[in-house]
């Protein structure tokens, strides 16, 4: 019964997009209600039924093996086998909740958000399902190859996203870049499968589970492995270097950026590392490695994000930063640190992303900082919602994000093998990240500037290019709940989310999601890594804590003196600005860097395999074939001599000389 | 072991019965026919050797017998001389395996047998040996019209076989319903369901399918109104216009035998056989020649069968090729399987 | 009734010269229809063996099919046999040495 | 008489193997045919020496008086004219070349199948196996007896080979009926 249960909440997104996909091909669009019904309506269920499972299968969930369920059997060669079968167990429970619970809210968000693309909203919402189909199969597949499939899965729906509004040259582009560069990671990903395939001989997490309980595979192998799998990670989850297709994604409409490109998608890649927590945990230089990348992203992706004028860019930055934490906790063994900002990174990153998208929908879909401004006056919802996410993200006690944050530093900075130095990098973008998300606060709703008055001028300044068929906007583009109640839920988790997980100086005991986590893994991430890490005690702790603390309000008060006091509001884009300042603009001029070293370099290769191999050697050789396959053939037609009875000769000879042979042989 | 033990001589014994009843009842069915007509035509028929002119068969085989034999330029001997041959011994061969009487048991033991009867062989599926004999019966024709070198002979022949080839689809299929309602190809067993069930031509099956069987047997033996192979006005007369003497006999002979085991299938068919009324019934129980008796009942359903030839000969007009082939497939073919059908259900039902 | 046996080994040698003697006709034959009348010969010489086979193992499968051969070759002889006056009505003859259409 | 099965095998078998080699011989076609009627009389005769008396009355059935009258008709209607027939003197040297050719390999074979079933079979079970033809015709020669095969365990067989004739049946038609357009 809770197989079929199961099953029956992975597939139930599925019919959604059936129904919308097959729908969104009409020429005529179809009722919306309908659309709403099957897009939300299965989300919805799936939901519920993963909340009753939750519920009714506790046991069973919260064991090692976790509730499993066989749909049919896919792929059975040699000793490969995979079956479309599924596994619910303490990790996967915990994303599938992360997924469809958010992933419904951001549904019910999308009702609003996209009433106006009448023509593809069934489109828009049978991408969405298809995300929610494979995002729950990269999280609930019993095996490695599932995994995999879901991974492509969601790769494809965010191209698919992406390049929503295809129309659009930048939206195309975007989405191309997202899946080409996706691709470079999915190459180590499928290199790291195929190697873990060859030394286990299984890629069942059960019995890879038991396969790692029993043996022990050599440790520069598992680095290996480890490294290949982490490049996947790197695509999927956008770490340096192949974080660039993230900023570029928020191309897509504001709902697609909240669910995919912050709250789910993105964390696929420290899911996985959870889930081969066996290979991870068994690879500790892999492991420095991912910690240092992770630690690397998140500076470099703050300082980026410092001088964005994009309101979406910020927060896409900021997300690259947030994963970089992710990855850096992973690294250093603290997955239950990892998992849990992976969780609280949701809340309030959905919440910032779905505010944005209100404050974006409001202006009727501006997106540039420096035209807005004031709007607290209007929306004082959002506006307070905006608040509480941002002191979320920036650390600031009692809210979610300051517990997993400080969780994070306080493991990167026990790290024995250059923990200070991680420690650093995650303390200057904690500055960072405080900074920029209240200089987004300050220049959208505060400053002395009036969005509303700017909208009105840019309409009328700048018709052509920001008019976007929408004729003349002299108010604000009204709210309305199904905008509003996702971003109140998203605001009560953020602010209470944080609780499942209090430090240890206050309760003076592991905690709770730490505990949670180590008991539902395959293997115990504390322990196994309890050799990573030096002791700390109470009263650096402490110290460490209010250092962050610190650092969090001190970023909020140079950001409310920057752009509250001085009214500092950035300059256009062709203004010349301080070096400094014109390398965060500019992105650290990353794109270039790799348009000049790795794409020019690539088109050349590409055009000499056409010019001269495929052109010269390989046409020539095809072109050679054909024409000596006829010449022999015009001296073998002499044996077609159009006599039946010569072919019934042939036929009678061989079949005779086949029985000698075959009868000949045995003696 | 004496002789009289063995089963070979008795076969040979009842095959030389035979076949003096089939020669002397050929010739006198020749005399059947001539005096038959001579009354449908409102004369006397032949009427000089002897009284009724009963030497009239004698007379007549004489005179073939003692005629010259001639043989054609630029015919096929062997295939020319073959042809009349084939034609008897098919024609002959069919008698082989027909049932003329009941098992008949002896009171005492004669010549170490207490049970006899009188047919030379009982194949396990009597009536398709039966059917496989009478389709050997179109060589004779082929081979005679073809090896004469004669246009006409050449397409007497060839209408012929088609003719034949045709009807005999429906004929086989018409008995389907009779084999349906025995469970059996043997003629014997055949005959004896009918002593239970009464005859087969009071079934309504039975009587659809002894419709199509006696309008196919007419054109199987090309006999009017079907004798399109013969036409004399149209192809003076067909495959044996080059045959005279003894050799012409022969398929007159073989014509006849036809005709008369093709009379006696039908009373053993559809008519009950051997098969006495039901008031005769009890008073022949246990008297061992009461099988006799209803042979002489059989002996008299075969006759009437032998004169509806004649009759429908000197009766019916002859019908146009076109209009003989349509009948064939069009009518009769449909009809005969139609017929298996209704004896499904009939049996389905009883 | 006197009973003897015929042993498997002459039915196989029949049926091995009859089959032969099939081929030599389809290898060495111009017309056709004698061709055409050479793989009956092959044909049959195949369902001699099934008999006998099926008598050597005493049981039905050979016969069977035997019936199936029969009712396939009846179907091929009529289809075979309007090819063949196809090919008469085309070409006006039915030496297959002098139909070479195919002729590469 | 002690051998009496054995006398009218070989009797059939030479008649068999005689018109075969007639049939194949002979330059007029319609001879050819006729060969293979007597032909196939001798293998109905010989289906039932060996027991198959249904097989028997099948055989003359279906070849005898259907396929060989078709074919009859066929040549009577196209082939039959002398210069048609093949010289089979001309021909005589090449299928006497044919003729040796698969001789030699027919006994090559049989003689390398003797040698591959005598390791494979027990010897002891009695290598050298006979038809006992009497034994078992009452159980294997009857016509109830095929039919309850035919209609028990070769059901779908049977009702293929149904639709295949009726496909015959129409193809024959379809391919040698005139194009009466094209004529026109």
């Amino acid at each position: 019964m809770s197989e079929a249960l199961l099953i029956t909440a992975i597939w139930l997104p599925f019919i959604g997009f059936l129904f919308n996909g097959l729908f969104s091909l009409k020429k005529e669009p179809i009722s919306q209600k309908a659309v709403i019904l099957f897009g939300v309506g299965s989300v919805l269920l799936s939901f519920i039924i993963f909340v009753i499972l939750t519920i009714s299968e506790n046991a069973i969930i919260m064991s090692k093996t976790g509730l499993g369920a066989h749909f049919f059997t896919w792929i059975d060669v040699g000793h490969l086998k995979s079956d479309f079968a599924y596994k619910l167990d303490g990790l996967s429970v915990f994303m599938a909740w992360i997924v469809t619970g958010i992933g419904m809210l951001i549904h019910i968000y999308s009702t609003g958000y996209m009433e106006e693309e009448k023509p593809h909203f069934a489109r828009f919402f049978a991408y969405l399902n298809l995300f929610i189909f494979a995002m729950l199969h990269l999280v609930l597949g019993d095996s490695l190859p599932l995994l995999f499939l879901g991974w492509e899965g969601v790769g494809l729906c965010s191209y698919l996203l992406i390049g929503f509004d295809y129309d659009k040259d930048f939206a195309a582009e975007a989405g191309k870049k997202a899946f080409i560069t996706n691709r470079i990671g999915d190459a180590g990903f499928l290199i790291g499968m195929f190697l873990l395939f060859q030394h286990t001989g299984t890629l069942n997490y059960d019995i890879m589970n038991k396969f790692f309980s029993e043996n022990s595979l050599d440790t520069s192998l598992l680095n290996l492995i480890a490294i290949c799998l982490f490049i996947g990670a790197m695509g999927k989850s956008a770490q340096f270097p192949l974080y660039v297709w993230l900023p570029d994604a928020m191309a897509g409409p504001t709902p697609v950026s909240a669910l995919i490109h912050a709250a789910t998608m993105v964390t696929a890649g420290v899911f996985m590392i959870a889930r081969l927590a066996p290979v991870f945990l068994g690879a500790p230089e892999a492991s420095t490695f991912i910690a240092f990348v992770g630690g690397f992203t998140a500076l470099l992706s703050a300082l980026i994000a410092l001088t964005q004028t994009d309101i979406k860019k910020v927060l896409a930055y900021s997300t690259v930063s947030q994963l970089g934490y992710m990855f850096m906790a992973m690294g250093v063994g603290a997955y239950g640190a990892g998992l849990f900002h992976l969780m609280t990174h949701a809340f309030f990153k959905a919440l910032l992303f779905l505010g944005s998208g209100a404050v974006i929908i409001a202006l009727h879909h501006e997106q540039d900082m420096r035209r807005m401004g004031g709007l607290y006056k209007h929306i004082k919802l959002v506006a307070i919602l905006f608040w509480i996410a941002a002191i979320a993200i920036s650390g600031i006690p009692g809210l979610s994000g300051f517990f997993s944050k400080d969780m994070i530093l306080e493991m990167a900075f026990t790290y024995k093998y250059g923990g200070s130095i991680l420690f650093l990098m995650g303390f200057l973008t904690a500055i960072l990240t405080s900074f920029y998300i209240f200089r987004l606060i300050f220049l959208t709703f505060h400053t002395s500037g009036d969005a509303v008055k700017k909208m009105k001028e840019a309409i009328h300044h700048h018709h052509d290019e920001h008019g976007h068929g929408h004729g003349h906007h002299e108010t604000l583009h009204p709210l309305r709940w199904n905008i509003l109640g996702p971003l109140v839920i998203l605001g009560v988790l953020s602010v209470f989310g944080g609780y499942v997980g209090l430090p240890h100086v206050i309760t003076h005991q592991t905690p709770g999601i730490v505990q949670y986590f180590d008991k539902v893994l395959a293997v115990p991430p504390t322990e196994l890594s309890k050799s990573w890490h030096n002791h700390i005690d109470g009263g650096l702790a402490y110290s460490l804590m209010f250092g962050s603390i610190l650092v969090a309000f001190i970023g909020l008060l140079f950001a409310w003196f920057r752009y509250e006091k001085q009214n500092n509001i950035p300059s256009e884009d062709s203004k010349k600005r301080s070096f400094f300042v014109n390398l965060s603009f500019n992105k650290f001029f990353v794109d270039e860097i790799y348009e000049i070293f790795l794409l020019k370099p690539i088109k050349k290769l590409a055009v000499f395999s056409y010019k001269v191999i495929d052109d010269k050697i390989i046409d020539a050789f095809v072109d050679a074939l054909g024409k000596n396959t006829l010449k022999i053939g015009s001296v073998f037609r002499k044996m077609q001599t159009g006599i039946t009875a010569h072919y019934a000769f042939y036929i009678a000879a061989g079949t005779l000389l086949l029985t000698v042979i075959i009868y000949g042989g045995i003696k | 072991m004496e002789w009289y033990e063995s089963e070979i001589i008795w076969v040979l014994i009842k095959i030389l019965l035979l076949f003096f009843v089939i020669i002397t009842g050929a010739g006198y069915y020749t005399l059947m026919e001539r005096k038959g007509a001579g009354y449908f035509q409102l004369r006397y028929g032949p009427n000089r050797a002897g009284i009724f002119g009963i030497f009239q068969p004698l007379a007549d085989g004489i005179k073939f017998l003692l005629k010259q034999e001639t043989l054609p330029k630029n015919v096929d001997i062997y295939l020319f001389l073959a042809a009349p041959a084939i034609s008897v011994i098919t024609a002959v061969l069919l008698w082989s395996s027909i049932p003329f009487t009941p098992l008949i048991k002896l009171p005492v033991e004669v010549l170490g047998k207490s049970e006899v009867n009188l047919q030379v062989l009982n194949p396990n599926s009597g009536l398709l040996f039966l059917f496989a004999i009478s389709s050997l019966s179109v060589y004779g024709i082929l081979l005679a019209g073809w090896s004469s070198n004669n246009k006409y002979s050449l397409l007497g022949a060839v209408r012929s076989t088609a003719q034949m080839i045709s009807y005999e689809l429906s004929l086989s299929l018409s008995i389907i319903g009779v084999i349906l309602m025995t469970g059996h190809l043997d003629i014997y067993r055949i005959v004896e369901a009918q002593s239970k069930y009464g005859w087969f031509l009071l079934t309504i099956p039975g009587f659809l399918s002894f419709f199509i069987f006696i309008v196919s047997v007419f054109a199987e033996t090309n006999r009017l109104p079907f004798d399109l192979a013969e036409a004399e006005s149209e192809l003076i007369v067909g495959y044996h216009t080059e045959y005279g003497a003894f050799k012409f006999a022969l398929f007159m002979v073989a014509e006849y035998i036809n005709l008369i085991t093709i009379s006696f299938l039908t009373a053993l068919l559809f008519f009950g056989g051997w098969n006495v009324p039901f008031f005769l019934r009890e008073m022949l129980e246990g008297l061992w020649w009461g099988p006799l008796v209803g042979v002489l009942f059989f002996v008299v359903k075969g006759l009437f069968f032998a004169f509806l030839f004649i009759w429908v000969r000197w009766s019916l007009p002859r019908f146009r090729y076109d209009q003989l082939m349509n009948i064939g497939w069009k009518y009769l073919l449909p009809l005969a399987i139609f017929q298996i059908f209704l004896s499904g259900i009939y049996l389905y039902i009883k | 009734m006197i009973i003897s046996e015929i042993p498997m080994s002459y039915v196989l040698i029949l049926t091995l010269l009859i089959f032969s003697i099939g081929i030599v006709g389809v290898l060495t034959r111009k017309n056709i229809i004698v061709i055409f009348m050479s793989v009956e010969l092959m044909l049959n010489s195949v369902n001699l063996l099934f008999v006998g086979y099926a008598r050597m193992w005493k049981n039905l499968e050979g016969e069977m099919a035997v019936f199936f051969v029969m009712a396939v070759a009846a179907a091929e002889a009529a289809v075979g046999l309007a090819l063949v006056i196809s090919i008469f009505r085309t070409f006006h003859t039915v030496d297959i040495t002098k139909i070479r259409e195919m002729k590469g | 008489m002690e051998n009496i099965k054995e006398i009218l095998f070989f009797l059939f078998a030479f008649i068999m193997t005689g018109s075969s080699v007639g049939v194949i011989m002979h330059k007029n076609p319609v001879k050819s045919a006729l060969f293979l009627v007597v032909f196939f009389v001798s293998l109905a005769s010989m289906f039932g020496l060996l027991g198959s008396e249904f097989l028997a009355v099948l055989q003359v059935l279906v070849y005898v008086g259907a396929i060989m009258v078709l074919f009859l008709f066929v040549i009577m209607l196209i082939a039959v004219r002398d210069e048609n027939f093949e010289n089979i003197g001309s021909r005589f040297g090449k299928t006497m070349v044919v003729s040796l050719l698969i001789t030699a390999f027919l006994i090559q074979m049989t003689a390398l199948v003797s040698v591959h079933f005598k390791n494979k079979i027990d010897t002891s079970a009695g290598y050298e196996r006979t038809i006992d033809a009497s034994a078992n015709i009452k159980i294997t020669g009857h016509a109830e007896n095929i039919s309850f095969q035919l209609f028990e365990k070769y059901l779908l067989p049977f009702e293929v080979i149904s639709l295949v004739l009726l496909v015959g049946v129409i193809g024959a038609v379809v391919i040698a009926k005139k194009n009466r357009r094209k004529l026109e």
